[in-house]
């Protein structure tokens, strides 16, 4: 795992030589996972969050001050670190990424110090029904329709009748093997064993033996890299690995593949993809700055930290109440269109008061009233032998 | 008055196979022993008496290296032996029986006695036999774990445990505190016998008048401190001994 | 001989308890008063950070006196205190929760709630006890530990997902005791405040700080006052007749009941007193307040290992030590570091020191022989330092300070005075004391 | 003869001895129906630990306010006996009766609390707190050994009041001891005959009705032995205390007992006045050697 | 040497457990009901019975398929590798108890770091491995660091056994070493002190210990052992062919009887490869070693005596610093090894690995008896079988329980056997 840097600390960087009079500092905290059982998925995402400060250095005429905490894919690591960020005094929040964390987060530290948290890959459904006053937006969608998409994959493209789900033992995993189970069988397949696991066990064999156990047409594993590898490990180590098996977003680790050990030509897999309007520049600049591709969510992150920061700008001042106000202005149809490529001029104009709707590099970026996406596109995915994700296919999903 | 004797150190030329000069020992920072001197000349029997909580107990753990050294010296034959480890100190010949706790409460009878000669290669079966002719209780219980023993056969079991290595000088501390009368006395036999075969004994015994009647010289120790030093019986005489020390 | 050699009044006060802790809890506030100034915190974020050591200190110093009662008096070596926490914090949140939120609640109200809490780690505690007792101190630690781990992973399970939650803990909270005071709708933080609520919320203006914080403030206070009263619960107890037997107890329990004590009685009264607390500390910590969180991970075996640590810190077997040591853990030990670091990174900052970003591994950082990688790297992984210093500084305690940083503080288990002074006055005369 | 004769003509020797006595109360002894001048009484008592027989089928008792002596060869069963009697081991056969009531298998601090209180061969300090604090432990029935008590405002004011003279009687017993000096001593500082001493003076503080002595004086300065036995001697005639005292020193058991059991092998070889056991060839030959 | 029971066979003490009061009896008869139960389903046969009428299960709670009735089916190959798994965990578990259990008796302390030495073990062995295994073309540091993906590094058995089996000499020398360190520094200087003092220590020492790892490795946990081209075959087609081969000669009632175990229809598959099977040899060995060394040297006996009464072994002679030292020598090297095979046979690794396996040590220590070496390694055994037979039952969202039922197990044997299972027995 890798820990950015002095990214702990808060970091400031100052816009343009002249400092116009007019000129706020934007208060942005970014909480993600580095390490922990997340650690491969939120290193990136990580950067896709603090993309946005360093395209607009020396853009832009506002000082952008950001302070990167890690929740170590931990709730209780998690708070203490939201509680300083809000200690010091940040409005918004560009996290967090699992969802159970999310959750914890945003109860207890967003919510009660009315701080906006904008998560841009927490995908439970249960964050649709947070009681958050207007301060808890996400950029990914609910699993509520990863579930389903999951089901048709699983039924028209791997022809499977009977399914197996293992899933992390968090609301994550939970619900999103809820909402498949709920899916696959409206669809008339046959749900067969939901076996539930926990995270950075040492062997997943007696889970998937039972998961196995009844011969399932497919098996759903919903989980996070950490213990995907383990799991992975041990399937290929003791079960026939002619299975087909789908995995979901929290999987879609480029690394597995060889950190398994295995070429894994039996697991596809789906997950959020990035289709805005600006995914090509934002994939550019990704590359160019962090010399790699991007990966599951870290459009989404992009986007989260963007919307936040026009809001703020909007909102004239870093106070969250007011920032709240100015999510879905920001960033919902109606008014001048700002771009991951304009985003400088998007925040002059935010500023000024002039209406704007971002759209961004995972989509368009439009909040319904919880503060989740009205449309959303999935990527079908399988692995490359050597590494990395091949794209099989997208599916448009529109609630 | 009779008049014991109160300088405790022996001349320097008489000095023998143990030596303890001026030592300050104690238990952390707690200082019991202030100034003690005390000899043991090769072949020679000496008892110390005194008080409860005189500190004679502690004498014999400094020379065996289980209590804080502060000062003073203690040389045995022509070797310092202060600071020492206790199993270094053992090889030179030294055994020690403690006042409590002086077996292996988890170990057989057996066990017990072959730990005695730990230092050895082999476990000399003569002196197993020797001691097993001494205490036959022991025998007979050869298997049986000493902690299950009654207070009297652990005291035989200590004692022949230390004789497992026929050491040069034997410190007994209280051998025959809870001993049947026949064993004191058969104990005390026992220890004269050891003495005669040309062992040193150093021992610690409430059981006073009998110790001093036994022994070649004898020490009184009083908080922490010689009081008296001299011949056993003169000790015994001594009207102020006795009084304060001896029960009348 | 030595009676005239009264010790100065300063030193009085000094050596006086109160004056200690009191002293203490300033000089926390102190600290981090200045940290957070100096990192430019807005007023707020100053008042925020000090209540949150405050809080801390406060339940760890609960927790810490809950297990000084078990340990430090009885001797029983209890390490399954996150379990007991658990039981607490569990019970009065399913008790008390709305039963139409999810998961249901039995909408019973707080105080009856809380008292069912801390009788449920009562019972569970015997449950618990009354055959472990009966085992060596060792055997009880292992044992403890154990149940607190069934009992973690049986809250975490989900079978009974429907009651507890599951791994995603029990998000259906009760509302904060406070608000219910302080407002007229306690359910939402915007509506009218009660009178009370305005007074309270009046004094956060000047500074503005908004409801939440004093919301906040208030339940930190509370918290205080609770370990007021738990700690004058257990030093009264302490200092009595009933702490004499749990003291020895410690010692030899033989013995003891060869003296005609009933020691089983006694070791079960002290474990299920002490677990009550325990299952007290849990529902204050995690049950309601700022830093309400019901989830099993709350109660891993480390939040056990922590309150030790607290407890080693002060000094096992005084009470007042177990304040300190809660206190010390607390803000010193656990909320400091990542703060400290903070600091430096802006004094660097302030002394145009640019760090560079950090390696992401030991490896390289120190073949880069750069002193300031290696500060970066060290900086950012505080929060492992931190883990590796408490468990240096354990060490070091045991070696150095085995009696805790207050020294050795054999406090008297009577309710009366047993120095010197304390004796009969006809005693002096002499040994020889014939009738 | 046989150990059954042994034993039984002593038990009736003891109850008829008794009559006399219990009857300068003649209310008192309507109320019992077996004279109360045998405290304790052991019957046919057994103990086994694997295959060793420790006790077989011991069977003693002992007579009001005497001082008993316990005396037989090391191993001989003495210890154990205690124990069964004091409820650290359970007998596996027998039974105890102390003032008329069986006692047996009950457990040791119900045994303590009826008055039947114990030494301990081998010291038990409670190492780690001072010597007042260790005396003040011992008496039964303080009220402030309830939790509530000592805790409740209302109620703590007799806690302390009961505090201050169980601290007076501390002090008192350890001046007698002559170990007030060490009153605020840690006990685990103590040398081994101070411990000794502190066991018995505690032991006292209980107020005791019958106390088991084993091996008191092993260990102890035969200047303050003496006065040890004096106080004993005090307590039996001022507080009818009884005692049942192992010791090997048969000097001190001539002078001191009226009364002897010889125990060997687990059994009650023996018992009378001390001249009759001296007397006796098989005590002689079993334990005393030709040392007397 | 030799296990020396007090004269009772353990069918005798088995009917004196059951006959120990109510509470006996009842374990006693769950167990029996269990056992019944198990073999039923392993012959696929089901019986339905109203369990509410039978007294012992009715107010045990619901467990898995349980509440039908007794039996059922439960396929031969998952049922064996239940066990199979618990057999090599359970070697695993054993193997480190030994060290706990000899440090606990000798040293008189419970060490809360000894999962932490496994973990040592585990990331130095393993460190040496995959540098050996992926030298030349790799970047060294990720080697070190074991961040290279397995694939890459290729360490495994059969495609570099040098490296592996250099990685579990590494594993044990660097434990030891790491121990003899600690203890050096941490322990020697509070030697004295009781035990409860060292527990302490031991647990600041388990936090810097693991924390450091952490430092240096990383917080995640990663996967070490590739599984390319490793040896593995179906131990159940070899059980199954022996069972045919027996039904062709058994009398014909007892193949009715049952069915499935002898010609299983659908005996399922226990995949077992190489690296379980070496785990398996290696342990063994290792412990045979351990009771020849045991046997040969008066080591034993001194640990014993040392046990007992560290003052008075000093002053038998005995050198109590050299006793130690080899009590850690032995203690630690055997916790190394067993983190190192752990790994190898689960692939899996990361700072908290032994930490977490820690309380399932103790558990077998204490069943075991404390300082009992034969003690450790049946209680390991029976936690590892405990926490892997158990899943028989705890099916479906019910095997979250599998591991507080070890700990369950535990404890009841304590209630039963307060000195664990193997008291009154001794080592040496
Ligand atoms: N381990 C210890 N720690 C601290 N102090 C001790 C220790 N052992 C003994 N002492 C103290 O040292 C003094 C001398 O004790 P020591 O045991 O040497 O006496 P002793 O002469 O052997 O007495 P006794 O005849 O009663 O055995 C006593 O006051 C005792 O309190
Ligand atoms: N727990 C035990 N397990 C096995 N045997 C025991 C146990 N306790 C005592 N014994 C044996 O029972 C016999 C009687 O021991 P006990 O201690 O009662 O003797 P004693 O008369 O007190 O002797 P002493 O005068 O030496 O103290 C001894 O042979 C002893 O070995
Ligand atoms: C980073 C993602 C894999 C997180 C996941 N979608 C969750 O909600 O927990
Ligand atoms: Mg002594
Ligand atoms: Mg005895």
């Amino acid at each position: 795992s890798s820990n950015g840097g002095g990214d702990d600390g808060t970091t400031t960087s100052s816009g343009g030589t002249t400092t116009s009079s007019s000129a706020r500092t934007l208060k942005q905290g970014v909480l993600l996972p580095t390490t922990g059982g997340l650690a491969d998925l939120g290193v990136p995402i990580n950067n896709g969050a603090i993309l946005p400060r360093i395209l607009l250095e020396g853009e832009t005429d506002f000082t952008l001050d950001f302070s990167e905490q890690d929740t170590q894919t931990d709730a209780n690591a998690a708070q203490s670190a939201a509680q300083t960020l809000r200690n010091s005094g940040y409005p918004a929040v560009t996290g967090a990424a699992s969802s159970e964390v999310t959750i914890a987060v945003a109860n207890n530290v967003f919510i009660p110090s009315g701080m906006v948290g904008c998560s841009p890959a927490s995908t439970s459904p249960a964050i649709t029904d947070l009681e958050d006053s207007g301060l808890i937006y996400r950029t990914p969608p609910t699993d509520a329709l990863q579930g389903e998409v999951l089901a048709q994959v699983a039924m028209e493209r791997l022809d499977a009748s009977t399914a197996a789900t293992m899933y992390v033992n968090n609301s994550y995993g939970q619900l999103l093997s809820q909402s498949f189970a709920t899916a696959f069988q409206n669809a008339g397949g046959e749900m067969l064993q939901q076996v539930s696991f926990q995270k950075a066990q040492s062997s997943y064999t007696s889970r998937l033996s039972q998961a196995l156990s009844d011969d399932p047409g497919v098996v759903i594993v919903i989980g996070y890299p950490e213990s995907g590898k383990q799991l992975f490990r041990d399937f290929y180590t003791d079960f026939d690995s002619d299975v087909p098996i789908l995995v979901t977003d929290g999987l879609r680790s480029a690394s597995l593949p060889s950190d398994v050990g295995n070429d894994m030509s039996n697991v596809t897999g789906t997950a959020p993809l990035a289709a805005g309007p600006g995914t090509e520049y934002f994939t550019e600049q990704f590359q160019s700055e962090f010399g790699n591709e991007p990966g599951v969510f870290t459009s989404q992150a992009f986007d989260a930290t963007a919307v936040c920061l026009l809001a703020n700008a909007a909102a004239g001042e870093n106070s969250g109440a007011a920032i709240a106000q100015e999510m879905q202005a920001v960033a919902n149809p109606g008014g001048e269109e700002v771009l991951p490529s304009t985003l400088a001029e998007g925040l002059d104009m935010a500023a000024s008061g002039t209406e704007i709707q971002y759209k961004g590099a995972s989509s368009a970026v439009d909040f319904d009233e919880n503060g989740d996406l009205k449309a959303a596109t999935y990527e079908y995915f399988g692995f490359e032998s050597g590494g990395g994700i091949r794209t099989i296919d997208e599916i448009q999903f529109t609630a | 008055m009779t008049g014991a004797s109160a300088d405790a150190r022996l001349p320097d030329d008489e000095a023998g196979l143990l030596s303890v000069r001026s030592l300050d020992a104690g238990y952390g920072d707690l200082q019991v022993l202030s100034g003690v001197d005390l000899d043991v000349r090769d072949g020679e029997y000496v008892t110390i008496v005194g008080p409860n909580g005189a500190g004679k107990s502690t004498v014999m753990k400094s020379v065996f290296g289980l209590t804080d050294y502060m000062d003073g010296t203690i040389t045995f034959g022509d070797t310092a032996i202060h600071g020492w480890n206790p199993e270094d100190i053992i090889h030179e010949g030294l055994g020690y029986v403690p006042q409590n706790e002086n077996v292996f409460a988890g170990l057989s009878v057996r066990e017990n006695l072959e730990m005695g000669a730990y230092i050895l290669d082999d476990v000399p079966e003569e002196r197993l036999r020797d001691v097993f002719d001494r205490f036959p209780i022991l025998e007979e219980r050869q298997e049986q774990t000493a902690g299950s023993l009654s207070g009297g056969q652990q005291q035989m079991l200590a004692m022949g445990r230390a004789l497992m290595l026929d050491p040069d000088l034997l410190m007994l501390d209280e051998p025959s505190a809870g001993l049947a009368p026949d064993l004191v006395a058969d104990m005390f036999d026992r220890i004269d016998r050891i003495n005669d075969d040309g062992t040193s004994i150093l021992m610690v015994e409430q059981n006073a008048k009998e110790a001093l009647r036994r022994c070649d010289r004898g020490y009184v120790l009083v908080q922490g401190e010689n009081r008296y030093m001299d011949d056993g019986d003169t000790l015994l005489d001594d009207e102020e001994v006795r009084q304060d020390f001896l029960g009348g | 001989m030595s009676e005239n050699e009264t010790p100065s009044l300063l030193r009085q006060v000094v050596r006086n308890d109160a004056f200690k802790v009191a002293a203490l809890f300033a000089g926390i506030w102190l600290l981090f008063y200045a940290l957070s100034a100096f990192l430019e915190y807005p007023t707020y974020g100053v008042v925020a950070t000090i209540r949150r050591v405050t809080f801390l200190s406060a339940v760890y110093a609960i927790a810490v006196l809950a297990l000084n009662i078990q340990w430090g008096y009885t001797g029983l070596f209890n390490i399954g205190v996150a379990g007991f926490m658990a039981v607490g914090a569990y019970t009065t949140v399913i008790l008390s929760a709305d039963p139409g939120g999810v998961p249901p609640g039995l909408g019973l109200p707080l105080p009856v709630g809380v008292l069912g809490g801390i009788l449920a780690a009562v019972v569970i505690g015997l449950v618990a006890a009354l055959p472990a007792l009966r085992l060596d101190a060792d055997y009880l630690a292992i044992v403890t530990v154990a149940f607190s781990e069934i009992i973690r992973l049986t809250l975490n399970s989900p079978v009974l997902i429907d009651i507890t939650g599951g791994a995603s803990g029990f998000d259906n909270l009760p509302t904060s005791p406070v608000q219910t005071l302080l407002l007229t709708d306690p359910g939402s933080i915007i509506s009218e405040p009660t009178a009370l609520g305005s007074f309270v919320f009046g004094l956060g203006e000047p500074l503005d700080l908004t409801r939440i914080v004093m919301i906040n403030i208030v339940y930190t206070l509370g918290v205080l006052v609770v370990l007021l009263f738990v700690y004058l619960l257990l030093e009264r107890a302490g200092k009595s007749p009933f702490g004499r037997v749990l003291k020895a107890i410690r010692e030899d329990e033989v013995a003891a009941q060869s003296l005609g004590k009933n020691t089983q009685s006694f070791k079960v009264r002290a474990f299920a007193l002490g677990c009550g607390l325990m299952g007290l500390a849990g529902i204050l910590w995690y049950a309601m307040g700022p830093r309400a969180s019901v989830v099993p991970t709350n109660f891993r075996p480390e939040l056990t290992f922590y309150i030790f640590i607290a407890l080693i810190i002060g000094g096992s077997g005084s009470n007042v030590g177990s304040i300190i040591g809660g206190a010390v853990f607390a803000s010193l030990l656990y909320e400091a570091p990542p703060i400290l670091s903070d600091v430096v990174v802006k004094l660097l900052a302030d002394y145009n020191v640019a760090l560079p970003s950090a390696p992401d591994n030991v490896v390289t950082t120190v073949s880069t022989g750069d002193p300031l990688a290696i500060v970066a790297f060290l900086l950012a992984n505080i929060d492992t330092l931190r883990f590796m210093f408490m468990g240096a500084l354990l060490v070091l305690l045991v070696q150095y300070k085995p009696d805790g940083i207050l020294g050795d503080r054999t406090e008297t288990a009577a309710a009366v005075s047993l120095s010197e002074e304390s004796r009969p006055a006809n005693a002096n005369a002499g040994g020889d004391s014939d009738e | 003869m046989s150990d059954a004769d042994d034993t039984e003509i002593p038990e009736t020797e003891g109850e008829l001895d008794a009559e006399p006595e219990s009857r300068d109360s003649p209310a008192e002894e309507a109320a019992k129906t077996t004279p109360k001048s045998l405290p304790l009484r052991v019957n046919n008592l057994r103990k086994e630990f694997g295959g060793i027989t420790a006790v077989d089928g011991a069977t003693f008792s002992v007579e009001e306010g005497s001082l008993t002596g316990l005396i037989g060869p090391n191993g001989a069963g003495k210890s154990t006996t205690f124990n069964c009697i004091t409820g650290v081991h359970e007998p596996t056969s027998g039974s105890v009766h102390f003032r008329d009531e069986e006692i047996t298998g009950e457990s040791p601090h119900r045994i303590a609390q009826r008055g039947l209180v114990r030494t301990f061969q081998i010291a038990r300090e409670l190492e780690e707190m001072t010597v007042l604090e260790n005396m003040m432990l011992a008496p039964g029935g303080q009220s402030g050994e309830s939790a509530t008590r000592s805790v409740l405002p209302g109620l703590r004011s007799g806690v302390v009041a009961e505090e201050e003279s169980v601290r007076e009687r501390a002090w008192e017993t350890l001046e007698f001891f002559e170990i007030d000096h060490l009153a605020q001593e840690l006990a685990g500082n103590l040398s081994g005959g101070q411990r000794k001493l502190l066991e018995l003076a505690r032991a006292l503080m209980t107020d005791p009705d019958v106390m088991l002595l084993d091996e008191p004086f092993a260990g102890v300065n035969p200047t303050l032995e003496e006065k040890l036995l004096d106080r004993i001697h005090e307590l039996r005639e001022s507080e009818g205390l009884t005692f049942l005292l192992v010791e090997h020193d048969m000097d001190l058991i001539m002078e001191n007992c009226e009364h002897v059991i010889v125990m060997h092998q687990g059994r009650v070889l023996d018992e009378g006045p001390p001249e009759q056991i001296t007397q006796n060839e098989e005590v002689i030959e079993a334990y005393l050697g030709g040392t007397v | 040497m030799g296990i020396e029971t007090n004269g009772q066979s353990a069918l005798e003490r088995g009917v004196a457990f059951a006959k120990s009061g109510p509470g006996g009896a009842l374990v006693a008869g769950f167990g029996a009901f269990l056992l019944v139960d198990l073999i039923l389903k392993l012959a696929g046969v089901g019986v339905s019975v109203n369990l509410a009428t039978l007294p012992v299960v009715s107010d045990v709670p619901v467990v898995g398929d349980l509440s039908g009735g007794i039996g059922g089916a439960i396929p031969f190959g998952q049922f064996s590798s239940y066990v199979w798994n618990g057999l090599v965990i359970g070697l695993v578990i054993g193997l480190a108890s030994i060290g706990l259990s000899l440090t606990y008796s000798i040293l008189n302390f419970a060490n809360f770091a000894h999962g932490d030495y496994l973990t040592t073990g585990a990331f130095s062995g393993w460190a040496v491995t995959y540098v050996i295994a992926g030298f030349g073309g790799l970047d060294l540091v990720n080697l070190v660091l074991l961040r290279t993906p397995p694939g890459d590094a290729g360490a495994n058995l059969w495609l570099s056994p040098l490296a592996v089996f250099l990685g579990l000499a590494v594993s044990i020398l660097a434990t030891l070493l790491f121990a003899l360190a600690i203890d050096r520094v941490v322990y020697r200087p509070i030697r004295d002190a009781d035990g409860i003092s060292l527990l302490i220590a031991s647990v600041g020492v388990a936090f810097a210990l693991r924390y450091l790892i952490s430092l240096v490795f990383g917080n995640s946990r990663r996967i070490v052992t590739s599984t390319e081209r490793l040896p593995s075959f179906d131990l159940v087609q070899v059980v199954v062919g022996f069972a045919e081969t027996v039904a062709d000669v058994a009398p014909a009632f007892l193949v009715d009887l049952f069915p499935s175990v002898l010609v299983p229809s659908n005996a399922g598959a226990l995949i077992v490869n190489a690296h379980e099977v070496t785990l398996i040899v290696i342990a063994v060995l290792l412990m045979l070693g351990l009771h020849v060394l045991l046997q040969r040297t008066k080591l034993g006996k001194a640990m014993r005596a040392m046990a007992d009464n560290r003052d008075l072994a000093r002053v038998t002679g005995i050198p109590t610093e050299r006793v130690i030292t080899t009590t850690w020598v032995i203690g630690a090297g055997l916790t190394g090894a067993a983190g190192f095979l752990l790994v190898l046979s689960q692939g899996g690794l990361g700072f908290t690995t032994g930490w977490r396996l820690l309380l399932l040590i103790f558990a077998a220590v204490i069943m075991g008896g404390i300082g009992s070496i034969y003690g450790a390694i049946a209680g390991g055994l029976v936690i590892g079988l405990a926490s892997r037979v158990s899943l028989v039952w705890l099916q479906g969202d019910w095997s979250a329980f599998a591991r507080p039922t070890a700990f369950l197990l535990m404890i009841l044997i304590l209630l039963f056997r307060p000195s664990g299972i193997f008291s009154g027995v001794k080592t040496t």
